[in-house]
């Protein structure tokens, strides 16, 4: 857990018009780490997520992952080339498609070189789609997903999309993952089995966490470090306990 | 060379008005419903072929003519719009394509199956010209600028105080919120329809008199000029599209006189192009709606 | 955009070949077999009536690729297809050269005028690309009619050879209906393959993906846009393939081959047959040529009853007819 | 459930239809001497305002024939085939109208392009293709001796009409500099680009040249500009539906009855000069055909289409129905409905039409009197006939 931070963005503002939605926020998340990202409604939380993976373009500020400038990358070259996924707030998967292969196509674009290469019809491409789907399984599996694994995703429980949104992100073992409210809309019985499988991402795998969350609890239970946002800009940071005890966090939650 | 300048500005923004109503109940369409209507220049078809029919078979003037051209078209376009205009609303953009195309195949050949295929010969309104600040026009295109600023004070007025045009104002901005509470989507989309198609009647009577020829087939035009125009304007934008309308007339006339007559068609689509490049969402923004 | 669910998508299918015997190989044979023997019974018209649709088949799965598959409605077709038949066409009577080197390079040029068309077009989003893609087939029709020094503007092209294949000495001219059907045929088939291997492909599934939930797509790493303008690039091709095919045997080219009509049809075809299936599209090609065909019986209600077809298809078939030959399918294995 | 039922009923009943029309071809030729007359024209969508004119003349003919006892007491049969103007309905059509409904003749198309197409499938299947509207000259550049045997047609081409108008222009009127405003299409075209050739030879010059869309309705932008540009005529060749347009944005600019429209796009019938009189005043055309035209036939035809269908003859219905009437003449004088035959005997016709002498020449084309005709006193004046042969392209 030495080193660099894995994700470190300093002064990132992104303004529509004269509303400054994200205000100049520095933010890092250490190599390992399950940080939590959390404050009130409208505090800017899922425009900062939005302008860190390139959905939109951050007015100013720097970006950086793993060392690298990523600022203003698009949404796709952050997931390919920084390995840094991210989900949406509404569970999406792709609908009319089952299972496998939502998986599948989630982790292509990790396997194959290039956008020419994915047209080959040979053994190679055959190969690769062969061991992702060797990968698919295994992960469906873990995500207890293996009955309705031929089912159209879309026809499937608000929950189980998020479990097959969230084995999407572990598809091209990833370095870090940002999670928009991952447990918003689902039944209170699933959210154990989200929570574990975090963490078991985190441990097993190793991969860093960066999570927008309301349910406190959540966020208790798997955060060692919670950053608070207000109106665009960084109200707290600490440790969950630091956080509930912070006068400053209190009154933004009560008074907005 | 000053005077020529003006005068193709003053021809621009004739051609622009007649652009400008028939453009603004299409928008006002793709508002509400959300689908390009490839039948529009049809309704323009139809109201100009019923003040045909009044003026050739019995003879009535031509006022009267306006009123039955307008009317026919309103009545065709309740049946349209129960048939097919309310249920294309949330459906698919390729639906709409296709839909919209069959009314105009339908609309179209019927007209040529009842009336014959050949041209007619429109002879009603005011076509003596009269001269304006130095300007030689035909009075009915005075009449046509008149009606087109009162058809856009009308429209504003409707759109901020009647109940219905908020309730297009409504539809247009939010689709779902309409249905929590508690406007009727279906019966503002078909009053938005009939409007629409009304209007492009209206301007297909009153051009009548100053194009003369009548046929099956001439919406088709009016629906590619419209496209580009709306597009332009924002769609659903009724404002931008009287300014879009007044552009295009006058780009049109501009190219008419200094580059050829031959390219005057594709200027619509050419400066839509152009503008896209520039603004993706066209001059004026589309979430300004009405 | 493209909120219908096509239940045949590639998954489907795959499922389907695994959990039972399949009828539709054997079938698909026969009616290879039968397309092969056709001219033995068929007379020059139902012959010619295939030709087209076969033609219009191209273009077809071009569209298919790019709103069936990857959610972009375009209204292009008739300009590329234009561009292809009027390359095939210059080059076959400026430079006499053979059929194939026609074909080849009216696919190649139409595919790179497509390019630099793609790039500002791929930008906008919904109805601006829809009215850009129409813009590209009038403002394709104002070249062909005014660069006259190249195009001959409105006299158009007129005696285009027909097809003819040197390879050494020897030459061979596909003359004759029979000829060109089998010529048509081939490519028809060739062209269908390459369809199914793309969609088949890994590029395939990545274009599902990006008409099912683009922003959802791009998450997961896919480079959309890069995506968007191949397939808009490959369906560029296909229609100037189907272009160059068009001018060799009507053997006029004129600006009017830039109409809005060769958009809509193609249109008509993808929706008609099933978008996003390539049996689709082939049923659809044949259903569309066969109905405007057939409903020539009676000339003055033609363009009538096909607007009512149209309606009829937008309403009661939202994902075309080919659902309905998945139904006779069950229909069949419940019986046995 | 019953939507289930009438989903089936629909599919079958389209397949069935679909059948019906492809089974066809093996049908054995029905050889009860009935001439069996197929015609192209555009009949749908909006380019039917050129076609119907074209049925309604043909299908008078035929009535005329019938009415007569047919020729040499052979029934005539004429099939309508619609190709929107569009080439590859248009040979659809065709190919219909030869392999299914099994016609001997064919005549069509009104678009140049859409005849262009028709050519080769109507010579693979050795059937005649008359055609009676079409002025692009390579239709028979191509035809006769130039390779297409059975493409004839009776029609004038555009080269002839653009030296005679420019030609009394110059003469007659002293004209010098002109304004080309023609329709957008290979008609409109081509009669400008035989204008230029012509042009040296009478020392006048083009000073302004546009070209309007099919179905154009405002000109008021270049009427200005030809009324600046100093022009003395404009030079109009062009479509007839358009002609009253301009007429009245030349009153509206302030031009007529100062510029004369030259050319041919119908100025001569009575509606058009009615819808703008003095802008029409001085008109000079070059006709194949006029409906005032001074002759017996030719005003019996007027008199009989205005009675059956309530409207005015235009071009169109006159050269489709002189056409149906010269096939006939064939017919009668090859004494046999083979193809064959009638050809032979179209090649050596002297048929009398009603403008005058008919035949053709070795590239299959009419050799037709073209009427010229100025408007004086709101009425068509004819100022005499010509007729020319025409310089093939070696």
């Amino acid at each position: 857990m030495s080193g660099l931070p894995i994700l470190d963005i300093s002064g990132l503002c992104k303004s529509y018009g004269a509303v400054r939605a994200v205000d100049g926020i520095d933010l890092h998340v250490n190599r390992g780490e399950i940080c939590g990202l959390i404050g009130p409604n409208g505090s800017g939380k899922s425009t900062f997520f939005d302008c860190v993976t390139g959905l939109a373009k951050p007015s100013a500020g720097a970006v950086k992952l793993d060392g690298q400038d990523i600022t203003g990358w698009s949404l796709n070259d952050i997931a390919r080339e920084g390995r840094m996924l991210r989900s949406f707030q509404k569970t999406v998967v792709f609908s009319a498609l089952d299972i496998e292969e939502n998986l599948v196509i989630a982790g292509q674009m990790f396997t194959f070189p290039g956008i020419w290469s994915t047209f080959g019809i040979g053994a190679a491409a055959r190969n690769r789609v062969a061991a992702l789907r060797e990968r698919a399984r295994e992960l469906i599996q873990i995500a207890g997903l293996w009955d309705v694994r031929f089912q159209p995703a879309g026809k499937l429980s608000g929950g189980q999309q998020k479990l097959i949104q969230f084995a999407s992100m572990l598809m091209p073992e990833p370095k870090l993952i940002l999670l928009d409210e991952p447990m918003a809309g689902i039944n209170p019985k699933l959210i154990e089995r989200v929570v574990d499988s975090i963490r078991l991402a985190n441990t097993s795998f190793g991969v860093s966490f960066l999570i927008i969350e309301h349910n406190i609890d959540v966020v208790t239970s798997l955060c060692k470090r919670v950053v608070v946002l207000d109106q665009g800009r960084k109200l707290a940071e600490g440790t969950p306990d630091e956080i509930v005890q912070n006068q400053a966090v209190r009154e933004a939650y009560l008074g907005g | 060379m000053f005077y020529t300048i003006i005068e193709q500005v003053v021809n621009g923004i004739v051609s622009g008005s007649v652009y400008a109503i028939v453009a603004v109940g299409m928008t006002m369409i793709f508002g509400v419903l959300r689908a390009i209507n490839f039948a529009h220049g049809e309704y323009y078809m139809l109201g100009t072929f019923g003040a045909w029919f009044a003026i050739e078979y019995f003879d009535l003037p031509y006022p009267v003519a306006i009123v039955i051209g307008v009317v026919a078209t309103a009545v065709i376009a309740v049946v349209v719009g129960n048939i097919v205009m309310q249920r294309i609303v949330g459906a698919p953009a390729e639906a709409g394509v296709l839909a919209t195309l069959g009314v105009a195949l339908i609309l179209q050949n019927t007209v040529i199956l009842v009336f014959g295929g050949s041209y007619k010969f429109f002879s009603g309104g005011y076509i003596e010209p009269v001269t304006l600040f130095g300007f030689t026009l035909a009075e009915q295109r005075i009449l046509i600028i008149i009606v087109g600023l009162i058809v856009f004070i009308g429209l504003e007025l409707m759109v901020t105080y009647s109940r219905i045009g908020k309730a297009m104002r409504a539809v247009s901005q939010n689709i779902e919120c309409c249905a929590v509470v508690g406007i009727d989507v279906r019966h503002v989309a078909l009053w938005t329809f009939i409007l629409g198609a009304g209007l492009a009647a209206l301007s297909g009577v009153l051009t009548a008199p100053v194009n003369v020829s009548v046929y099956g087939g001439m919406g088709e035009l009016i629906t590619f000029k419209t496209l580009p125009i709306i597009i332009m304007g924002g769609l659903g934008n009724v404002r931008g599209t009287f300014v879009a309308a007044m552009i295009l007339g006058i780009a049109e006339s501009l190219v008419a006189t200094y580059v050829g007559l031959q390219f005057r068609d594709t200027v619509g689509f050419a400066t839509l192009m152009l503008v896209l490049m520039w603004r993706p969402h066209g001059l004026f923004s589309a979430q300004a709606r009405f | 955009m493209t909120e219908i669910v096509r239940d045949q998508t590639v998954t489907a299918a795959e499922h389907k070949v695994a959990t039972g015997p399949d009828l539709r190989v054997p079938f698909g044979l026969g009616l290879a077999a039968l397309a092969c023997v056709a001219p033995l019974f068929l007379g020059n018209y139902p012959l010619h009536a295939i030709i087209i649709a076969l033609i219009f088949l191209l273009p077809a799965h071009g569209l298919n690729l790019l709103l069936g598959y990857t959610g972009l409605l375009s209204l292009a077709q008739a300009a590329f297809f234009g561009i292809g038949a009027y390359a095939s066409a210059l080059l076959a009577v400026h430079f006499g050269t053979p059929f194939y080197v026609n074909f080849l390079a009216a696919g190649l040029i139409t595919g790179a005028i497509a390019l630099p068309l793609g790039i500002p077009a791929l930008r906008l989003r919904s109805t601006s690309f829809v009215m850009c893609t129409l813009g590209f087939v009038i403002i394709g029709q104002a070249i062909a009619k005014n660069w006259i020094s190249l195009t001959r503007g409105d006299m158009g092209l007129a005696a285009v050879p027909r097809p003819y294949f040197a390879l050494g000495p020897a030459s061979f001219t596909v003359s004759g209906t029979v000829g060109f059907y089998y010529l048509v045929l081939v490519i028809a088939a060739l062209a269908t393959l390459a369809v199914y291997l793309i969609v088949r492909s890994p590029a395939g599934r990545n274009m599902i993906a990006i008409r099912e939930n683009e922003t959802l797509a791009e998450s997961v790493g896919i480079p959309t846009w890069h995506y968007k303008l191949v397939v808009f690039m490959i369906s560029a091709i296909f229609a100037g393939l189907g272009g160059s095919l068009y001018a060799h045997y009507l053997t006029v080219v004129s600006p009017l081959t830039f109409q809005m009509y060769y958009s809509t049809t193609m249109l008509i075809i993808v929706l008609g047959g099933g978008a996003g299936t390539i049996s689709g599209v082939i049923f659809g090609s044949l259903l569309f040529v066969g109905l405007t065909e057939a409903l020539r019986v009676a000339p003055e209600l033609r363009m009538i009853a096909y607007g009512f077809f149209l309606l009829a298809l937008v309403f009661y078939f939202p994902n075309g007819f080919a659902p309905l030959i998945g139904r006779f399918w069950s229909f069949l294995e419940r019986r046995k | 459930m019953t939507i289930e039922l009438s989903r089936r009923g629909f599919c079958i009943g389209t397949a069935l239809v679909g059948v019906q029309a492809m089974s066809s071809g093996a049908f054995a030729r029905t050889e009860d001497g009935t001439v069996k007359l197929g015609l192209v024209a555009p009949m749908s969508g909006p380019n039917a305002r050129y076609g119907a004119f074209s049925l309604r003349g043909a299908q008078m003919a035929v009535k005329e024939i019938t009415a007569a006892g047919g020729i040499g007491g052979r029934k005539i049969n004429i099939l309508a085939g619609d190709s929107q103007g569009t080439p590859v309905e248009g040979v659809s059509a065709t190919r219909r109208l030869i392999d299914q409904d099994q016609v001997d003749y064919i005549i069509g198309d009104v678009s140049s392009s859409v005849t262009l197409a028709m050519q080769p499938v109507a010579e693979d299947a050795g059937v005649l293709l008359l055609n009676a509207a079409s002025s692009n000259p390579k239709i028979t550049y191509k035809a006769g001796v130039g390779g297409f045997k059975w493409t004839y047609r009776n029609y004038p081409t555009d080269e002839n009409r653009a030296l005679i108008v420019l030609q009394y222009a110059a003469e007659k009127k002293g004209f010098t500099k002109y304004a080309v405003l023609s329709v957008d299409s290979d008609y409109g075209r081509a009669a400008i680009e035989f204008t230029k050739k012509y042009l040296p030879r009478f020392k006048s010059q083009i000073l302004t040249e546009d070209y309007y869309k099919e179905g154009e309705v405002d000109f008021r932008s270049v009427l200005s500009k030809i009324r600046d540009s100093g022009a003395q005529a404009i030079i109009m060749y062009g479509n007839a539906d358009s002609t009253p347009i301009v007429g009245r944005q030349m009153m509206e600019v302030g031009i007529a009855g100062k510029i004369p429209l030259i050319g041919n796009a119908e100025f001569n019938t009575e509606k058009t000069i009615k819808a703008a009189p003095k802008a029409l005043e001085g008109a000079i055309e070059a006709a194949a055909w006029l409906p005032a035209y001074d002759s017996a036939k030719s005003k019996a035809f007027v008199e009989k289409f205005t009675a059956e269908f309530r409207e005015a003859p235009n071009n169109h219905a006159y050269v489709h129905w002189e056409t149906v009437h010269l096939l006939a003449k064939a017919i009668e004088q090859a004494q046999s409905i083979d193809r064959e035959k009638v050809r032979a005997a179209l090649s050596s016709i002297h048929y009398a039409s009603a403008v005058g002498d008919v035949t053709f020449d070795d590239h299959n084309q009419a050799r037709l009197p073209m009427i010229l005709l100025e408007i004086e006193n709101g009425k068509p004046a004819i100022k005499g006939a010509y007729s020319a042969e025409i310089d093939y392209p070696k």
